[in-house]
């Protein structure tokens, strides 16, 4: 079977476990408490290993596969890191109808990876993602916290550029 | 016979109480992985599958006089953990594996076509001696609550005097519920038993035992529910009969009629066991029963 | 803890304020001056926070920053022009703002008073004044009822709601209205379900009132998961106005009887997300949301859950099993959440939109929602314009409107002089509606009687050059990404109906296969366990009802009439305009042109690849796609 | 009680029964594949649709419990727009199914292939198209998983999850790519499957099986130089009088 451990090996800080515990113990007794311990985990991990998830379960008493069920049905969560740029090209509609296709396209072209791939020198990640609602500047691609709109094929390039420390 | 033994010991030496059955293969390995704490209470027996295996390689050989290595030892199992179960380190009384090969019911109904039997035109035939004669107790282990019962059997007459007319019928653990619960008075002491099957009803039990809420000296679980009969190796029934149909009773109904039609109904009575514990075991629980027919369980780290 | 009185009282305090931004002249407000910068995603993607940081540094340098106060609201709804500042009481509308405006802007508007026209939307800018935002083709047809406080207080300030009558209609709910009284004005207003089915609210929380009587707990949750792409309403909301969804969940908790309320956000909306956080606690802090709320021993308190990337989660019972911590997939019904819904108590469900209208329908009462709208569907709905469209953005507009006047009048039109082809509504649930039923009056009952749906309000313009049997495509593509995978019609089902379509699309297709295709429509729709499987094939049915000679032209002529389907697609050289200059050639990357210096060049069709740089390069127009 | 007509033939129920359940009591059968009483009752093959006045689509029988809002209503068991539907998810199901029926285990006693038989299923690869090509798992002692036949009914996740209270399998991933398999891909040997093989007796199709270790029984009893010693478990002979042994 094709275990699908992450490319990148796990380590982790102190701090980060410690964090860990506190959000576990914090949303343990609540009811539908998985959901926001994953989304808090992948918070302080930028990702889900198996032995963040394996963690997850012990402590609620839950299976691994139960985890990992829920983890792999959403596309936020993550069981590789994602780049230290994550490049997120909008394909709703809007942005669908005014050429985001294209555009994805060409970063698939200069990146060299496809989509939901990360470069190998971890620098960039490449993801479609659904309408993130600012279909007034279609469209639109989003680097990090950083919003690029009415994009042409063209300038792909020299976005990225930006980003070569 | 030997579980039975053990329990007496454990109640008289104030050992670890509640004892808890280990034939079944599955809840072996889930009361490795999920109740390590319960390990001491697993009684120490080895399964009836890995005991009559190292009865032939012993003493069944050495009556007949074959090397046990030339002895392929094959079981036919309702049962797909026994696969497992045959690898399991400490089952090798003879210093050879005591069960070779374990298939299920479905691959016998395989190997039964494939020779092309037809069963209606075949004679009825006994089993080979020795130990072809199991007794009405052995009959009903396939069911929920036969393995308690059959241990109360023996129990009841060793702690009565072994009186010949001791109990035989103990309802009370008899039934597909998921959970049972029974009290017997035994030579003046209160006996509490239980009878799980389905493994989540063994972590419903067991963790009631471990918080206190529930107060019992002796512990059957079944890993499948319903019993054996109900077993993963089992002939396969479609949806549309085992949604409708109650297998597990029915199964188990075929056991209790073959129980009450055996002349011998209790193991101690079975001859062929008398023969084995005089020629070779001496006493249930001597040096040698540990030997050949005891084994040890660990810890599994595999994840959950 | 705070009592109704002291709520009257913050509204006394700040409502004379207020008023500046509703053009009337300050009161004995400190302020001469309110300039509100839109905070929506859109804007701030287009650095309107810069510009905000900016404007306080020059107020300071100019000495006026006690004078005129710099507030962050929501959307305006007019994203085409973002970044967007108002300044009140003049209502001046700057528009496409940016960082080196400011400056200006400050020094001529601010200090000296004179309006900076050439920053002005061009369309306010008239020979006779300044036409005031209203007036503008975009807001006039409006009716703001949902949208009432976007872009107009800033939603992290929760005193500039109360001073808008906020919490006034929780006030009334508590201390005048029986939970029957209220359930019974939401069912005279005729109040539907914003988020597309359109189920009478009223009704809803009358079944979850009623249906089981001795529950120990309810829930009422709200749908903020808005996973349509090119739907941005209910971000919007949230983003302006958060509060006004807070006091709406709080009066259907006493409606039904419940105290415990969630609300599922997108986690692709941070901002929202963040403004809901910081509105639920100024909420508990004004003893608005918690025990004894304004003192009537009315309990009720909220949380946030975030959504993880899932579509299907919109649906009402797999939004329900995500809070629950599970696989957001959905639950057969019945039972329905009125009766077992979250942790299998009764719960009602309601988007943000419908919350969005609950306080204006109990303080100005149900007779005066139900005069809005048409016979069957009543109020208002806000839908998010976008594709080829020239004011991209938020538009409110009562039930009844045409579509005709929201694309040409409200919208602007379709850019670049081209052709209307369709609008699309419901996104992957809905479908197209063509220019034959321009003139429909929006309404739910309308829509799915031309075989489209109101949806939760994504409208997108397509002009000539979408093709159809492309954008059904490309909405398959999506659903069978999205689809949650539990049942077999819209597992597998979606996937081969997307195979047909790209069947369809590189011209390997028979007549056979479109008659296959729709058999296989009608059946997911009537197969499917959930809404997102009943509804997945609508794009393509709404487009073979209306677009069925495109469809024919990909089937039979193997030609894609609006040139997107590449696969269809031959490039050619017209001779007399090829100068042989062999640039094309040159940049062919399979060597598929051919043809000597200063000579026609041509394309070997067979091994040309329609990469189409040819055509990017050639600077004599000389190649075209048929 | 709930008055309904099922086929226009009037009938009265228990309040809550499912109309699987009410056609049951009285005589009339639906087909089922993903339904497993008390355990996976979650309306996710859609093999048991039937027609019901007042509903928009077809209902599926076996999580539909009957209520009073349901009084007078009529419902069709075998119309042909049900019969038809039933063939089309059989049809789409074969669509991503290893249909190497010959080569398998369960030939002869899987449902999807009696069902096909049953529902008139004449041409098996209908729906033409991509399909999942999954590892087959064959890392435990006493059985191997092929998700190449699996239909996603879920029942062997019930068995495991609700009989054994383990859950070491479940559905992973989402969509047409949704797997039933273990954490990580992970083999079921790394996992606490402790081989009870109650999945097994689950499953309706091959794509979970026990190993085959007739062969070696029969090299052994082949072979002039070993004795071979049989013991059979009491439970066996309870199922083994099924009639597909005595032909």
């Amino acid at each position: 079977m094709a275990f699908k451990k992450s490319v990148v090996a796990f380590s982790q800080t102190p701090e980060q476990e410690q964090k860990l515990m506190e959000v576990i113990n914090k949303e343990k007794g609540h009811k539908g408490a998985l959901m926001p311990i994953l989304q808090q985990a992948q918070e302080i991990y930028g990702y889900l290993p198996i032995e963040v998830q394996t963690i997850i379960a012990e402590e609620m008493g839950i299976s691994l596969e139960k985890v990992y069920g829920v983890v792999t049905f959403y596309a936020q969560f993550s069981l590789n890191p994602k780049g230290k740029y994550k490049i997120s090209v909008c394909l709703g509609t809007a942005c669908y109808v005014k050429g985001s296709g294209d555009v994805y396209n060409k970063l698939q072209e200069v990146l060299n990876i496809k989509g939901g791939e990360l470069t190998p020198d971890g620098k960039f990640s490449l993801e479609a993602c659904r309408c993130i609602g600012a279909c007034g500047l279609a469209p639109v691609m989003t680097i990090n916290d950083d919003v690029y709109g009415r994009l042409t094929v063209d300038e792909v390039g020299d976005i990225l550029a930006k980003y070569n420390d | 016979m030997e579980e039975a033994n053990e329990f007496i010991d454990r109640v008289k030496n104030g050992d670890v109480l509640p004892m808890i059955t280990s034939c079944s293969p599955g809840w072996v390995r889930y009361c490795e992985a999920y109740f390590p704490e319960f390990l001491p209470n697993l009684s120490s027996c080895k399964s009836p599958q890995q005991m009559a295996g190292a009865i032939i390689k012993t003493y069944w050989a050495k009556k007949n006089n074959i090397d046990p290595k030339n002895i392929v030892s094959v079981s036919v199992m309702p049962c797909t953990a026994k696969k497992f179960e045959i690898g399991r380190e400490d089952q090798s009384a003879a210093g050879v594996p005591d069960v070779d090969i374990s298939i299920t019911t479905r691959e016998l109904v395989k190997m039964i076509n494939k020779a092309g039997l037809r069963f209606n035109d075949l004679p009825d035939e006994k089993f080979d001696s020795p130990l072809s004669e199991g007794s009405g107790a052995a009959v009903i282990f396939g069911a929920t609550g036969g393995v308690m019962e059959a241990a109360l059997r023996t129990a009841v007459w060793k702690l009565t005097g072994e009186a010949p007319d001791s109990p035989v019928e103990f309802n009370e653990v008899r039934g597909v519920e998921g959970i049972k619960f029974a009290e017997y008075n035994v030579g003046g002491t209160a006996v509490k038993v239980a009878v799980v099957s389905g493994l989540a009803n063994a972590k419903k039990l067991l963790t009631q035992v471990k918080n206190g809420e529930v107060d019992v000296q002796f512990i059957e679980v079944m890993a499948c529910p319903g019993g054996c009969v109900n077993g993963g190796g089992q002939v396969i029934q479609p949806a549309e009969v085992r949604n409708f149909v109650d297998i597990r009773a029915e199964r188990a109904k075929a056991l209790y009629s073959l129980d009450t039609a055996r002349a011998v109904r209790k193991s101690h009575e079975s001859p062929d066991i008398k023969e084995v514990y005089a020629n070779f075991l001496g006493e249930p629980g001597s040096h040698t029963a540990h030997e050949v027919l005891h084994t040890s369980y660990k810890p599994s780290s595999l994840s959950k | 803890m705070m009592t109704v009185a002291e709520l009257d009282a913050i509204k006394a305090k700040l409502h004379s304020q207020m008023m500046l931004r509703k053009g009337s002249e300050a009161g004995e407000d400190t302020y001469r001056k309110h300039v509100l910068v839109c905070g929506g995603t859109g804007c701030t993607s287009s650095g309107s926070m810069g510009i905000i940081n900016k404007l306080n540094e020059e107020l300071k340098k100019n000495g006026i920053e006690n004078e005129v106060k710099v507030i962050k609201t929501g959307c305006f709804g007019l994203c085409a022009l973002g970044p967007i500042m108002i300044v009140y009481p003049e209502g001046s509308f700057y528009s496409m703002v940016k960082e080196e405006n400011i400056p200006e802007i400050v020094s001529e508007h601010l200090v000296k008073g004179n309006v900076v026209e050439r920053l002005l939307y061009s369309e306010t800018v008239t020979d006779s004044g300044i036409k005031s935002l209203n007036e503008t083709n975009f807001y006039k047809k409006q009716h703001r009822v949902a949208l009432r406080n976007c872009g107009v207080i800033s939603p992290e300030n929760i005193e500039e709601y109360i001073a808008l009558d906020g919490y006034q209609a929780l006030a009334k709910v508590l201390t005048q209205m029986t939970p029957e009284d209220v359930i019974q004005t939401i069912l005279d207003s005729g109040l539907r379900g914003r988020g597309g089915g359109g189920f009478p609210t009223g009704k809803k929380w009358q079944l979850a009132r009623n249906l089981v009587k001795d529950a120990d707990q309810k829930y009422v949750c709200c749908n903020a998961d808005e996973g349509d792409p090119g739907a941005f309403m209910d971000r919007s909301v949230l983003e302006g106005d958060p509060h006004v969804v807070i006091e709406a969940m709080a009066i259907a908790g006493y409606a039904i009887g419940a105290t415990q309320g969630y609300i599922y956000v997108r986690a692709e909306y941070p901002i929202a997300v963040e403004r809901l956080r910081i509105a639920i606690g100024q909420a508990r802090e004004y003893g608005l949301l918690g025990d004894n709320i304004l003192g009537t021993g009315f309990k009720f308190d909220l949380d946030l859950r975030l959504g993880a990337g899932a579509f299907v989660c919109g649906e009402e019972t797999a939004l329900m099993t995500s809070i629950e911590g599970n696989r957001g997939e959905p639950r057969p019904r019945p039972p329905f959440p009125a009766e077992s819904g979250l942790f299998q108590k009764p719960t009602i469900l309601n988007n943000v939109e419908t919350y969005a209208n609950v306080p204006q329908i109990i303080l100005n009462g149900a007779d005066w929602f139900a005069s809005m709208g048409t016979e069957k569907s009543k109020g208002t709905k806000v839908f998010a314009l976008g594709g080829k469209i020239h004011n991209t953005g938020l538009v409110e507009i009562p039930m009844g409107t045409t579509l005709r006047e929201v694309i040409y009048e409200i919208g602007g039109g379709i850019p670049n002089g081209k052709e209307f082809k369709a609008a699309q509504t419901g996104g992957p649930s809905g479908g197209c509606i063509p220019a034959e039923h321009l003139d429909i009056p929006i309404d739910y009952d309308n829509l799915i009687s031309i075989g489209s749906m109101m949806g939760s309000g994504g409208l997108i313009v397509m002009d000539e050059n979408n093709c159809m049997v492309d954008i059904a495509k490309f909405f398959l593509e999506f659903t069978v990404d999205e689809s949650c995978g539990k049942c077999t019609p819209c597992r597998i089902g979606t996937k081969r109906l997307y195979e047909m379509l790209e069947k369809i699309t590189s011209g390997n297709a028979t007549l056979e296969d479109l008659d296959k295709m729709e058999k296989l429509c009608y059946y997911i729709k009537n197969n499917s366990l959930c809404g997102l499987g009943q509804t997945a094939p609508n794009p393509v049915l709404s487009t073979l009802r209306y677009f069925k000679d495109e469809y024919l032209a990909h089937v039979v002529d193997k030609k894609c009439p609006a040139g997107v389907c590449q696969d269809l697609l031959t490039y050619k050289i017209v001779a007399d305009k090829c100068k042989g200059c062999t640039a094309c050639a040159r940049k062919c990357p399979v060597g598929a042109i051919s043809g000597t210096v200063k000579e026609p060049h041509s394309i070997d069709t067979t091994k040309c690849i329609k990469c189409g740089a040819c055509m990017a390069t050639c600077k004599f127009g000389a190649i075209v796609k048929e | 009680m709930v008055n309904i007509k099922i086929n226009g033939i009037e009938y009265s129920v228990e309040e809550g029964t499912t109309i699987l359940e009410a056609c049951r009591q009285n005589g009339i059968r639906i087909p089922t594949l993903c339904w497993l009483k008390d355990i996976n009752a979650i309306g996710a093959c859609r093999i048991c649709v039937v027609e019901m006045s007042g509903a928009r689509s077809l209902t599926a029988a076996c999580v539909y419990p009957l209520s009073k809002f349901d009084e007078g209503k009529n419902i069709l068991t075998h119309s042909p727009a049900v019969l038809e539907s039933r063939k089309m998810t059989l049809q789409l199901l074969l669509s991503n199914h290893n249909m190497d029926c010959l080569a398998c285990a369960r030939s002869g006693n899987c449902e999807l292939q009696a069902l096909c038989k049953e529902l008139g299923v004449d041409d098996s690869s209908y729906f033409e198209g991509a399909k999942n090509e999954f590892d087959i798992d064959t890392s435990s002692k006493h059985m191997y998983r092929d998700d190449n036949k699996c239909i996603n009914c879920r029942r062997c996740v019930a068995a495991c999850e609700k009989y054994q209270g383990i859950g070491v399998i479940g559905a992973n991933e989402r969509g047409f790519k949704t797997e039933i398999s273990c954490a990580f891909g992970m083999d079921l040997a790394n996992t606490a499957c402790v081989s009870c093989g109650q999945c097994i007796t689950a499953c309706p199709t091959g794509a979970l099986s026990e190993k085959d270790d007739t062969d070696k029984v029969w090299e052994a009893l082949a072979d002039p130089e070993k004795v071979v010693v049989v013991q059979t478990a009491p439970a066996v002979r309870a199922s083994l009088g099924r009639l597909s042994v005595i032909r």
